[in-house]
């Protein structure tokens, strides 16, 4: 909040901010997301053990490259050529 | 959702109204961004459900295309009737 | 956070914005809701098409006005007349 | 959420009470407000299904004040065992 | 954010806050998911009426006291010991 | 989350720098706690269903723990291909 000699005002600043930390706050919740969302797709849930098998491995792998496919995909028709990144 | 729904500031002094636009628009940066968010988790979680291959097939394409824009046409319409219902509820007070 | 000549005190004036801001964010909050839970209970999920049918239109219609009434029923019944708006 | 559980302010400096106050305030008045939003939902979800009609009808108004009444009791129910096991939990301390 | 002449630095004072902040937080979305949790687990949806019934009243007794243990028992796997309450 | 994933810092002046970087600790401790709370939440839902006892069973206490490794592993994994991801998106800018 201190005055800027150079630069940007000092409201500009804050909108500056503001808008880096809803930018943060947005790939937190994408990695969120994807995270729950391919746990959900590829994890066998009576949890006969601890580890992930092959099958879940790599399912896990290309769950995370479709859903970034998507992200990308719904970016190109939001209009804005690609996602809030 | 619409700006003019979240609040009427022709009532305040201005550096109040400066200060309560900015608020409006942080807020509104970061609804938008969640709602995009929430429709590519929608979308994927609809559309997606073999893992065989690493690239998005065609017909989940087609897929997720379809549900977005559904789903953007859906959010459009309920956000007329949603500001008719607000609408109505002012002049009712 | 700059001194005010009349009317609320500084530290008044940072709970009516705080207030203001929470209000907005439940206004929010009320709108992704019931555009989701009116989207889960009238659009197809096969997205056949990428256009809303009349049934689809007619059910979100219905929806969104019996998501309103539900919200002023509970409103009432908490006691507070009317739902936080 | 009872605000005694979200933290003890006696041991503060005076100024240093004041804000944490109005922090708990703040974060009560957002909690409450995403709970009145929360039930709605709910009962929502749980009690209309049909969209034949646009007015909610008679058995769905019955059901909505149940299950919000419902969903009061649980929530205070919850309460007062949550602050039992926290009380526990701090005198182990 | 005024001055202080002892203790903490504003600096500090903010960290602290900000911690404080974040730990009340996570101890609303604890109660939170906590509560809607054993609603789902705990009570008949039907909602024939708008009493709790003994069944679901001692259900929702052990749900929330087995919730407490499984909060208990992912802090020590997580390292920390405890919790983060 | 990897800390690096948020923001590049390097050509900021050295006062925003720092209030930059409190702004992604605070991020980062808010994410952790709620990453904290789901996880409780997912394992409990998956392994807990039977509410005849007050004490937590045996096999509940295990099938409790491979839900929490499991899930930290996967949660791992999935930040190793995000990160490449992120990496690969840079790098074509």
């Amino acid at each position: 909040m201190a005055a800027s000699n150079a630069g940007p005002s000092a409201l500009e600043k804050e909108q500056i901010f503001g808008m880096a930390e809803k930018e943060m706050e947005y790939r937190v919740e994408l990695f969120n997301k994807l995270t729950s969302t391919c746990f959900n797709k590829c994890v066998e849930k009576k949890y006969k053990e601890s580890e992930l098998n092959m099958g879940e491995n790599s399912c896990i792998d290309r769950c995370v490259s479709k859903y970034w496919q998507v992200n990308n995909l719904v970016g190109q028709l939001l209009g804005t050529g690609r996602p809030p990144m | 959702m619409d700006k003019s729904m979240l609040g009427d500031l022709d009532n305040l002094p201005e550096a109040d109204k400066i200060r309560m636009s900015g608020m409006i628009d942080q807020l509104q940066i970061r609804d938008s961004l969640r709602m995009y968010n929430s429709l590519v988790e929608r979308c994927f979680s609809d559309c997606v459900d073999s893992f065989k291959h690493k690239k998005l097939q065609k017909q989940e394409e087609t897929c997720v295309q379809r549900c977005a824009e559904k789903f953007l046409k859906h959010s459009m319409r309920v956000g007329m009737r949603f500001a008719e219902l607000n609408q109505g509820a002012a002049t009712q007070d």
